[in-house]
């Protein structure tokens, strides 16, 4: 089956700053769309965390999942990473494939 | 009131099933036994409580109605809220080795509320028979944001000369963010619901919002036990003696100083003794989430663990039935 | 009735809080603030709410008796829901611009009924002291399905000529997938076990099933609004005036046209107003689920929107008052 | 107590809403209808359940008092639940397939307990008005874990001889995570909490904690009917004919050697019912989390399916009112 | 530490179609085994949806992961795409590598 | 915009026995964080499960996800694949880019 490569960004990001990275990605050039995953935990440079028994949700985050063309992964990666650096989270960047090349 | 009577308040409140169960949750965290609720459920538990007590102020409010002098204590509240971090500011930044804008952050968080510490305030006060004014439902909701915009505004103002980065630089937070937070407009739409509905709307669903209530409180108050020990556990490394002494005396601090605001107003003992407590206690709902969105910068495990895991067992243990006896001498005598 | 007591009931029906407190869902999402409760809760709200008013339908049976004639109503709203949507088709294809396969999705849903909107006719005919027969609550459970299979054959015979995929060529649903849906099971399962245990079992959990009831459901149209509001500003782009139209018109169609079905049938006024209430609600539990899976070609955003953003809050707001009045007028003065 | 009161005893049992609603859930699963809770929301009704018994039980001992006699029970209970895994395994290899370590991890269940059984017995008795002493509550939580241990000895045994990888190779389970479990902690602080606060604890929380026991209860065995019809269907391969009569036959030889092993002890003959509802219930919380973490070359899907599947049900239906007439029988005439 | 070459798929779908792609996967050559996780919200050309509130189920989506043999990566690449593609959803095929070859 | 190469592995694991896989990451060096992610349900060899209606939570998975260095994947497989191989779960390794190389 034929299919197509695209670029997959994997950002992990604090759940409060999830509207305003949305907005920024709905903003962009380029992204057509991405699916925000839930997180239930973590541990890094800053400790551990869980979203156990959380009244507030300022501790949780999400994963947020963007496949897009490569035409664009430097525009978007460069904001994205912009927004993302200057508080806790990741991204991740990797190749896939598709079968639908349009709609991305 | 002598030292009997409050002695006899205290031990009246630590027998309370409410703080037994925090006691429990937090007892278990620190044996590393998690006894939290599954976060859905945290989230709607609290929902409910402002939901009920929201609504509950506003048939008060009903029953009793609202002059123009009831709204006194919502303006003392409100701007209590907006300067109480500039002292906390101040005080951090003498006594303890902070930065600047973990200062501001941690500040933030004394000038607002903590609506549980409140909850279990009327609790222990309606175990005794006694009832306030449902206007301070009203002042805690006025009280929870004023104190954010002052944080960011000490943040904003302390990072300007050195801070490459710039604070100016981040975003803002919105007045939608701040202000229209889902709490807030929980607490105050059901306040007006259960003013316009009055006691025919309490009677109405009274066995949900009211008999159970005490009840809901227990098991929150053994979920916010074990969140609140678990976090002291895991950030004891990331925050020292300065910080934690901030938590024990600035509630002591802030009830002394609203307990001087309040004085000449017209408000039943109860009225300021739940008064001194919200000036007490220290948000870790509202603003929590707020410094996180606007200051990324300052170190949540300072403020949140100072917050939750200092202060709130600090007032729920030995601040609400020091804050009520206090009342009692000052203002039963004093009438 | 006069225009007097028919605006008394309408504020009646809007000052209780269960409607209230949809209003503070609704208004407070217009305005971009989410008061939806988490997911987990949501959903088990609704089967509370299900294994609730199946189990008081089933006791109120036990009590009452249910003869043959009782049944009546029952294929009554049978035959309704398997007719309505047909001219539900007829009415979207002439007053909008819809093509078939939506047309055929939006009617579906019109010929189903809303679980939450029957509650809250059940809880504003309480408030003024009346109840209605057991038997209902099995009627709102055979209406659920019917209309999905009107549907479905509608869209099939709309697609045959046109389509180059074919909805022929899709899975259809299976019976299991459209008899068997969950929220008919336990409808119909507590209705069993309620008829079953009768006014003993009753006695045994009244105090969960019963008293907390009209608080749960506040808090459930809570979230309704809510998700109301949100859907409607999100897809308020999807869908045009003709649907709007639709979504407003024929709730007083339906309600209208069940009227005269209910008319010779032996019950009770608040019954047959009941009936009016199912006949004008629009599904938006089993209906879009069931449409999703078979009929994916469909737009969700058009049914949904119109459904939950549009009928549900029209017949909260205005519609069950305005039943509830025909009814009274109808047929109390006929009897 | 003649064969008309066994089978009236049987028909209440069956006519309890709360076995009803565990029948619904179960006929729904094989019908292939889930009525299924949302996890968080299943993991919270199971906290609440425990919270609510473990302070009933507390409140019960304030009432009553507590002399050392009455702690014989507990010594018993923690015998039994010690010893039994190793007449289980014997019975097993006797009369099943199941390989050495499939049949420890299963005996271990049975020497343990399951709570919502329990919790049914209790309902069940005080439906007709009995209520047992408040100890069997600490004695429910002292016999969850000692099985655990025994099955793990049983376990190591078995394992030293041929297997290659080795039980001993792999993490033991710490004690923390044995005996510190969520559930067993959770029991006996509000057991604590209960028993410090006494009855005015209780008036407190009632409307919480009591009224709508009986109500959640349904609701949870709902819950825990679907799950275990689910779960029959889908391992209905995975297991034998062996191990189902096991399940079957080895509730009754608990139930059998707990009745010789209360027989004289001072306790009520609710209380000795009870110690056979316990011996003779399979746990599906504790012990199936502990096999899955110590004892991970043992194959859950039939420890949880005779646990859960098998013998829940046939305790829910048919033991629970055999062990309470048994218990009527030899209890009430002897006294 | 030896590693071998395999496909991944990650098929996000509307999770009332769950059941049917489920036991069309447990019907086809290749497949021993995937994964559900829950799909918190997301947006694309059809807008945005999310899962709080939801008091049907109707709008969520979950997210499929599946490890297959690369031998098989065609058959049940082209199944799934016929299925996912008359409905909401998408599909990414990437390389990965496993420790235990015989598990796919 | 510059980015580096990093491993990523995917580690699916009984939740039970999350906090022990977690210690054991915790002290391995060139592990510098993990996130979980919830899992909703699943099928393999051993059957099908799911999370709904679980009060135990005996049966529930998770997803581990770890970006870790190159120079310590071979240590760091070795050990995860030697605590997962005991146990219901499964390892995937994958190559990923990463904008701060300094931060794994
Ligand atoms: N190497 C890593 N691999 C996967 N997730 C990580 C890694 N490092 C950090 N994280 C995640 O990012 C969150 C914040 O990281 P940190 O700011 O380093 O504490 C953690 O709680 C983890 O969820
Ligand atoms: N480019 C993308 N990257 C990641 N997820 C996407 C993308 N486009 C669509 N989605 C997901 O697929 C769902 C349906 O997409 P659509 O049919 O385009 O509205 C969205 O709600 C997203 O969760
Ligand atoms: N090929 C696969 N792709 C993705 N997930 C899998 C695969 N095989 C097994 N799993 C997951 O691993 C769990 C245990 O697998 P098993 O031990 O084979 O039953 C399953 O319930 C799935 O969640
Ligand atoms: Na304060
Ligand atoms: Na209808
Ligand atoms: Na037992």
């Amino acid at each position: 089956m034929q299919t197509h490569s695209k670029v997959r960004l994997d950002i992990l990001i604090e759940q409060l700053a999830v509207p305003r990275l949305a907005a920024m990605l709905d903003s962009l050039r380029g992204v057509n769309g991405y699916t925000i995953l839930p997180v239930q935990g973590g541990s890094g440079l800053n400790g551990i965390w869980t979203r156990d028994g959380q009244v507030a949700g300022a501790e949780g985050m999400m994963m947020l999942w963007c496949i897009l063309d490569r035409h664009h992964k430097d525009t978007v990666l460069e904001a994205v990473f912009g927004f993302v650096n200057e508080r806790a989270g990741l991204i991740t960047v990797s190749d896939v494939k598709v079968v639908r090349a349009d709609k991305f | 009131m002598d030292l009997n009577s409050l002695l006899g308040l205290a031990a009246g409140t630590l027998g309370s099933p409410v703080v037994l169960f925090f006691i429990l949750g937090f007892a278990a965290a620190l044996a590393r036994v998690d006894l939290s609720l599954p976060q859905p459920i945290a989230k709607t538990v609290a929902l409910y409580l402002m939901l009920a007590i929201g609504f509950k102020g506003g048939v008060g409010i009903a029953e009793n109605g609202a002059g123009l002098a009831s709204f006194l204590p919502l303006a003392v509240g409100i701007l209590f809220s907006a300067l109480f971090p500039f002292l906390g500011y101040g005080a951090l930044r003498l006594t303890s080795s902070l930065g600047r804008t973990d200062a501001a952050a941690v500040a933030a968080h004394y000038g607002s509320i903590s609506i549980v510490t409140f909850l279990t305030a009327i609790q222990v006060l309606s175990d005794r028979g006694d009832t306030a004014e449902g206007i301070l439902v009203a002042v805690a909701a006025g009280m929870e944001v004023p104190a954010i915009v002052a944080g960011l505004w000490l943040a904003a103002a302390a990072g300007r000369p050195g801070d490459a980065a710039g604070v100016d630089a981040r975003p803002a937070l919105s007045i939608r963010e701040a202000a229209l937070n889902s709490s807030v407009v929980l607490l105050l739409g059901a306040l007006a619901i259960g003013w316009f509905t009055g006691p025919a709307g309490m009677a109405d669903i009274k066995p949900f919002i009211a008999d159970p209530f005490k009840g809901v409180l227990c098991l929150f108050l053994l979920d916010m036990g074990a969140v609140a020990g678990r976090g002291l556990l895991q950030n004891r490394k990331a925050i020292s003696a300065g910080p934690i002494l901030f938590g024990l005396y600035m509630p002591l601090v802030g009830a002394a100083l609203m307990a001087m605001a309040v004085w000449p107003l017209e408000l039943s003992v109860a009225g300021k003794a739940l008064m001194m407590v919200l000036a007490a206690s220290a948000s870790y709902i509202a603003v929590p989430a707020a410094m996180r969105l606007a200051l990324p910068q300052a170190n949540p495990a300072i403020y949140t663990t100072l917050s939750l895991g200092v202060t709130f067992p600090f007032n729920v243990v030995i601040g609400i039935p020091l804050y009520i006896a206090l009342a009692d001498m000052l203002f039963s005598v004093a009438r």
